[in-house]
């Protein structure tokens, strides 16, 4: 480190003022970024606890919910997301390495799968809404009812586990929206050419930022989708 | 710069387990395993989250033990919030 | 004196911008550090302007002066604002804000944008805040307490929670902007084992701020959902439990109590050795009582609800691990007694603040064992008792030490030195009025008296009267200060560089400081609090 | 009825005693803690006063003395730890045999119902020297059941039963206080509970008119609501026979079993689908909203009285350990 900031010779256009050198600069941001990683695990930590005590409370009816989710549609997504996750690992690289076009291109995938991914979320939501599962004054389980006459479940309860389901899987859209935001911006500097192997850091935290969205989506999936498959006696 | 490039084929490698381990997730859980399912379902995820934290996010390559501590922070704090609240469910109606 | 003339002259970071551009677009953190200070004052003045309508409306044992509802939107404003929008931001965001950069040697903090954001959120909840007051309020409590919240009452709840939420973000950027500043930005030398103590506070303290806001903040989310959708997920009705609502939001809101009384106990690690000319009493269990008070602080948050209806056992547990809080804190004043020992104590008006806070908070922590200990809970939780002890550890603790603080750094701040006949006759009236106030809400709660009752049984009265009145002295302690620091401003006597003669980086630059904080990044060779080295001030540097 | 300038509650039960015990303790030691801090700190601050020529001395710290100051405090934490958990366990289980209280809770006010039929608002008139259980709901809000003179507090809940017990020792008459903030009229959800010797309560008893006791009550509902017609005290029945059940482990259909406490039978009724009894199928209608909480109460009164004699009690917080665990008896 420079003991006298002010007068930095090779100077950087993107260093900061208030940084000594990029290596102290790049490994601010990232920390920043791990650290409001760990503060999204407890936004959604509250939510995974209420989920917890719930699910503990109603198992039939969040395993009666879980069925009627759309299995299929739920495991492409998740391959979606891993999809986009591989894209943003091997974008880091590129731009590690200094490849702007192939960059650009994975960063373009990344977005691609991301709005894919909430597009097959949208058609479940749709789905839903056309059951009536959405919770609210609308909101009926008669259809669960009818079709798993094996399983108890009391309606309210059953409004319980969906709101759950559209609060958890809503926040992670919302999350997944402004994921596809910033890898937006992210594309349109690099497709400038504004990162080099010297300074890619946005790419690099933009990147753990899109990595922790996949991995609560990997809960989320067994979560909400997998809570009960077996086949009913 | 301190961080590792890593070879486009391990990325390829993890991304091929996750698929993998995502197909397995959903297929175990149509088989009848009792109480071992959601542990099943909770074990491959939590693989799986691992890979991608030590694997994409470079945790594994990180030069200091940092990142590590904060996954282990935010970790054990989400379980303390559900630990300590759970307590209190699970023994309710104990008498 | 000389160096004074030549410091008024220099360059600083007050001098060098002027205009309101200069301001609301600064990334210079002790700019915003100001601007923080003028916001929390403002809601300081609301939320105390609240406790006296509160006080005045229990002079008497009958709802006379407003209405029972009016009365239920005081005490929860009160709080909220209090809470949420005074104490938090309190000492981090004004000192930790200023100082943090200065006592580690860096230019600013890691993420200057990001720290401007953060007092953005804050005036874009402060506004929603004042907004919900001005078209009614809310009379939840500042609790939220599910599901009279959710689904009874009629009053602006969610405009209040959304207010929160908001400024839960602030909260969470300015914790995130000093873990990493701490982490990344520590000048050369400038070791952990060499960090002023002020300085391991904000670490736990944002520790909290950090894991502990999300929670809040999506707890309120789903307060706000329930309200408008009526999911059920608090709501008994439906199948819902009220006390989930109660683990989630303790689950922030206890160790929220930290935020407040860790910082104030770093700036009582900084006054007490200065003053007593010594080396802070065992360094390194202070740093880490800090961490341990973060960390147990969220073990124990159930200890709210031992009549809740939680399960016998769980209280017994959160009971239990209520006291291992209470050992860090209890080692904390100690060392700081210890401290004074073989000393050469000096009481300029810092000193005063900082005895004040060791009495009050030993006081207010000794208060919080008898909360702890279950059979006594029973009888004074939701009493006056509660209300005394969380003042005293509030007020008696965290507004002793803000304004200890504020008087210990305000030659740096402003360059200017507080009149300090005034600063003591401050300090002596908010000590007493603060004790006339809450003591006899000891009483009151142990004889009963539940809290947010807008009319009692007239045999309490005696009691509350004299808690009226010492709120209105504590009112006259705290309006002195911001009198005289506005007059000192413009007429106070010209600050050096180190006036007390104390230990820390931020002494060694000009007062004011220059924007970049240091003429050059200081390479640390010494170790913290090292008075064996720093000569005392000739005299005391304001009695001319 | 009170001081004009109390600075100690009235001591009315047998809880009052302990509690206060443990608050003189605890007083005793917060006094010496505190007053030794002070006094140190002024020995320090006019001994170690700033003076000319004489410098302080710098002291690193003292590890033996850091572990002192923990570990003894520690061990004090203890003790108040275990004093004060005693004083809890005992004050969350009622003692068998208790006379039971139902209290209805709503924004503002008290509904008691005694066992006996007699119902009060806002007052509670009971014994002295008799063990006296309340099972407590709350119809809207989180109401909390406070009497300062007995020292026992227990949130009152919406949508389960919640427990409190006490044993007057002193007659007078005392504040009811709601002490969990419930909305606009709070501080006027109070009442009294009035203390009487034996044979005025008797009198004031007696004094009710005839009515029905609270079981009989009950009773009565349970033939309107059509209960009876499936809850046979027979094998016959659709539905479980509910003689003798209270207080017993009931084995579900889903293989877990629970103790037929009162929160059990206030479930079973309202969300019948949630806990079936093994053998039964989960024919039962859901009551919730069709029955009042005073109706429940009597309800659950009357499925209690079925057992004879009294098996004692088995409230949710109740830390009696149940009789061996037995089936419910199918005669």
């Amino acid at each position: 480190m420079s003991n006298s900031p002010i007068a930095v010779e090779q100077h950087n256009p993107a260093l900061r003022h208030h940084f000594a050198d990029m290596e102290q600069q790049r490994q601010a941001s990232s920390l920043g970024m791990w650290v409001f990683l760990a503060t999204e695990v407890m936004f959604f930590g509250g939510m995974f606890c209420a989920y917890l005590i719930y699910r503990y409370w109603y198992f039939n009816e969040f395993a009666a919910g879980s069925r009627s989710l759309d299995i299929w549609l739920g495991t492409i997504n998740t391959a979606v997301l891993i999809c986009s996750s591989l894209t943003v690992a091997l974008g880091v690289r590129a731009a590690q390495m200094g490849k702007r076009k192939l960059l650009v291109v994975l960063l373009l995938l990344t977005i691609v799968f991301g709005v894919a991914f909430l597009g097959i979320k949208g058609v479940e939501w749709y789905t839903k809404f056309q059951e009536h599962h959405i919770p609210g004054s609308s909101f009926s389980a008669d259809n669960l009812i009818k079709e798993y006459p094996q399983i108890r479940i009391d309606p309210s309860h059953e409004q319980i586990f969906f709101s759950l389901y559209f609060a958890m899987t809503g926040l992670h859209a919302l999350h997944m929206i402004i994921g596809v935001g910033i890898f937006t911006f992210l594309t349109y500097y690099a497709w400038k050419g504004r990162y080099t192997p010297e300074y890619h850091n946005p790419v690099e935290i933009g990147g753990l930022y899109w990595h922790f969205v996949d991995i609560i989506w990997i809960y989320l999936f067994p979560l909400l989708y997998l809570i009960d498959r077996k086949p009913l006696k | 710069m301190s961080e590792p490039i890593v070879p486009s084929k391990l990325y390829v490698g993890i991304w091929i387990t996750l698929l993998c381990l995502t197909v397995i997730t959903a297929g175990v859980s149509f088989i009848d395993l009792g109480p071992l399912n959601t542990v099943v379902a909770l074990v491959i995820a939590t693989f799986k989250a691992l890979l991608v934290v030590l694997f994409f996010m470079h945790v594994k390559y990180a030069s200091e033990k940092l990142s590590k501590m904060v996954v282990v922070a935010a970790v054990f704090w989400l379980l303390l919030l559900l630990t300590l609240s759970m307590a209190d469910y699970v023994t309710r109606l104990w008498s | 004196m000389a160096t004074a003339a030549i410091t008024a002259e220099r360059e600083n970071y007050l001098n060098r911008e002027y205009g309101i551009r200069s301001w609301l677009l600064t990334t210079d953190h002790k700019r915003i550090a100001l601007l923080y200070l003028l916001s929390i004052t403002f809601f300081f003045f609301i939320g105390g302007f609240f406790a006296l309508l509160i006080r005045l409306e229990l002079l008497t044992p009958a709802g006379d002066l407003v209405q029972a509802d009016t009365y239920n939107k005081l005490f929860t404003m009160h709080g909220q604002v209090m809470v949420f929008f005074f104490l938090i931001p309190s000492i981090p965001a004004v000192l930790g804000n200023f100082l943090v950069p200065l006592m580690i040697g860096a230019r600013d903090l890691a993420f200057p944008r990001i720290n401007l954001l953060s007092w953005y959120l804050y005036i874009i909840a402060g506004v929603m805040m004042l907004h919900c007051i001005l078209t009614g309020g809310a009379d939840t409590g500042w609790t939220f307490y599910t599901p009279f919240s959710t689904a009874f009452s009629n009053t602006k709840v969610v405009e209040a929670g959304l207010a929160i939420f908001v400024s839960g973000f602030s909260s969470i950027l300015t914790g995130l902007n000093f873990v990493v500043t701490i982490h990344r930005m520590r000048a050369p030398g400038m070791t952990w084992s060499r960090l002023p103590l002020f300085i391991w506070a904000h670490y736990a303290t944002s520790i909290i701020q950090l894991l502990g806001t999300p929670v809040l903040a999506v707890t309120l989310l789903l307060v706000v959902l329930e309200r408008a959708l009526h999911l059920g997920i608090f709501d008994p009705t439906r199948g819902g439990d009220p006390l989930l609502f109660q683990h989630l939001f303790w689950f922030y809101s206890h160790p929220a109590v930290y935020i407040m009384i860790l910082p104030a106990m770093g700036v009582v690690t900084e006054i007490v050795p200065c003053f007593s000319r010594k080396r802070i009493f065992g360094y390194k269990f202070v740093a880490m009582s800090s961490i341990a008070i973060a960390v147990f602080g969220f073990l124990v948050w159930a200890h709210h609800m031992f009549v809740a209806g939680i399960s016998l056992y769980s209280a017994l547990i959160f009971s239990i691990l209520s006291y291992l809080v209470a050992v860090p804190s209890a080692i904390k004043v100690f060392n700081w007694t210890a401290t004074m020992y073989k000393g050469s104590i000096s009481f300029a008006t810092p000193m005063l603040y900082a005895f004040g806070f060791i009495g009050l908070f030993t006081m207010g922590g000794l208060t919080g064992l008898f909360l702890a200990a279950l059979g006594i809970d029973v009888h004074v939780t939701d009493t006056y008792f509660v209300i005394a002890h969380f003042h005293y550890i509030m007020v008696g603790g965290a507004v002793m030490g803000y304004l200890g603080g504020m008087h210990f750094w305000w030659p740096k701040i402003s360059g200017r030195m507080y009149p300090e006949f005034w600063g003591k006759l401050a300090a002596m009236i908010v000590f007493i009025g603060f004790n006339l106030t809450f003591f006899p809400q000891f009483i009151l709660g142990y004889l009963g008296m539940p809290r947010r009752y807008w009319q009692y049984p007239p045999e309490f009265q005696v009691l509350n009267v004299l808690s009226t009145a010492g709120s209105t002295i504590l009112a006259v302690g705290y309006l002195l200060p911001m009198v005289y620091f506005l007059w000192s401003m413009r007429y106070g006597k010209l600050a050096e560089d180190n006036p007390w003669g104390a230990s820390g980086l931020e002494w060694t630059t000009t007062s004011p400081p220059p924007t970049f904080n240091f003429d050059r990044t200081p390479e640390v060779t010494w170790e913290a609090y090292d008075y064996a080295n720093i000569a005392a001030p000739e005299e005391a540097p304001v009695e001319q | 009825m009170h001081d004009t300038f109390p600075l100690w509650p009235v001591r009315a039960s047998t809880t009052a005693g302990s509690v206060d015990a443990l608050y003189i303790f605890l007083v005793a030691l917060g006094a010496f803690v505190s007053v030794s801090i002070f006094v140190m700190i002024l020995i320090f601050a006019t001994r170690f006063r700033r003076r000319k020529g004489i410098n302080a001395e710098q002291i690193e710290g003292s590890t033996p003395l850091e572990l002192t100051w923990s570990v003894i405090p520690l061990c004090i934490f203890m003790v108040i730890f275990v004093w004060g958990a005693v004083i809890y366990f005992n004050e969350r289980t009622p003692p068998r045999g208790a006379t039971e209280i139902y209290v209805v809770a709503k924004q503002w006010m008290w509904k008691l119902q005694h066992e006996e039929g007699p119902r009060e608002i806002n007052e509670l008139h009971v014994p002295v020297g008799r063990d006296v259980k309340m099972i407590m709901t709350s119809q809207d809000v989180i109401h909390s059941f406070y009497v300062p003179a007995f020292r026992i507090k227990q949130d009152v809940l919406p949508g389960r039963y919640t427990t409190a017990w006490f044993h007057a020792t002193k007659a007078g008459t005392y504040h009811l206080f709601c002490a969990e903030y419930c909305g606009t009229m709070h501080s006027g959800m109070i009442g009294q509970v009035v203390v009487m010797e034996p044979a005025q309560y008797e009198a004031w008893m007696g004094g009710g008119g005839a009515m029905g006791s609270l079981a009989s009550n009950g009773e009565s509902i349970f033939q309107q609501l059509g209960c009876s017609t499936c809850h046979r005290s027979d094998t016959q029945g659709r539905g479980p026979n509910l003689v003798g059940l209270f207080g017993k482990r009931v084995q579900l259909e889903d293989g877990r079993a629970v103790i037929a406490d009162e929160n059990y039978i206030r479930e079973s009724i309202l969300s019948p689908a949630a806990k079936v009894v093994s053998g039964f199928k989960p024919i039962m209608p859901v009551f919730q909203g069709l029955v009042s909480e005073e109706q429940l109460s009597a309800l659950v009164a009357y499925i209690k009285s079925l057992n004879q004699p009294p098996s004692g009690s088995a409230g949710t917080p109740s830390l009696v350990p149940s009789t061996k665990p037995q089936e419910p008896k199918v005669q």
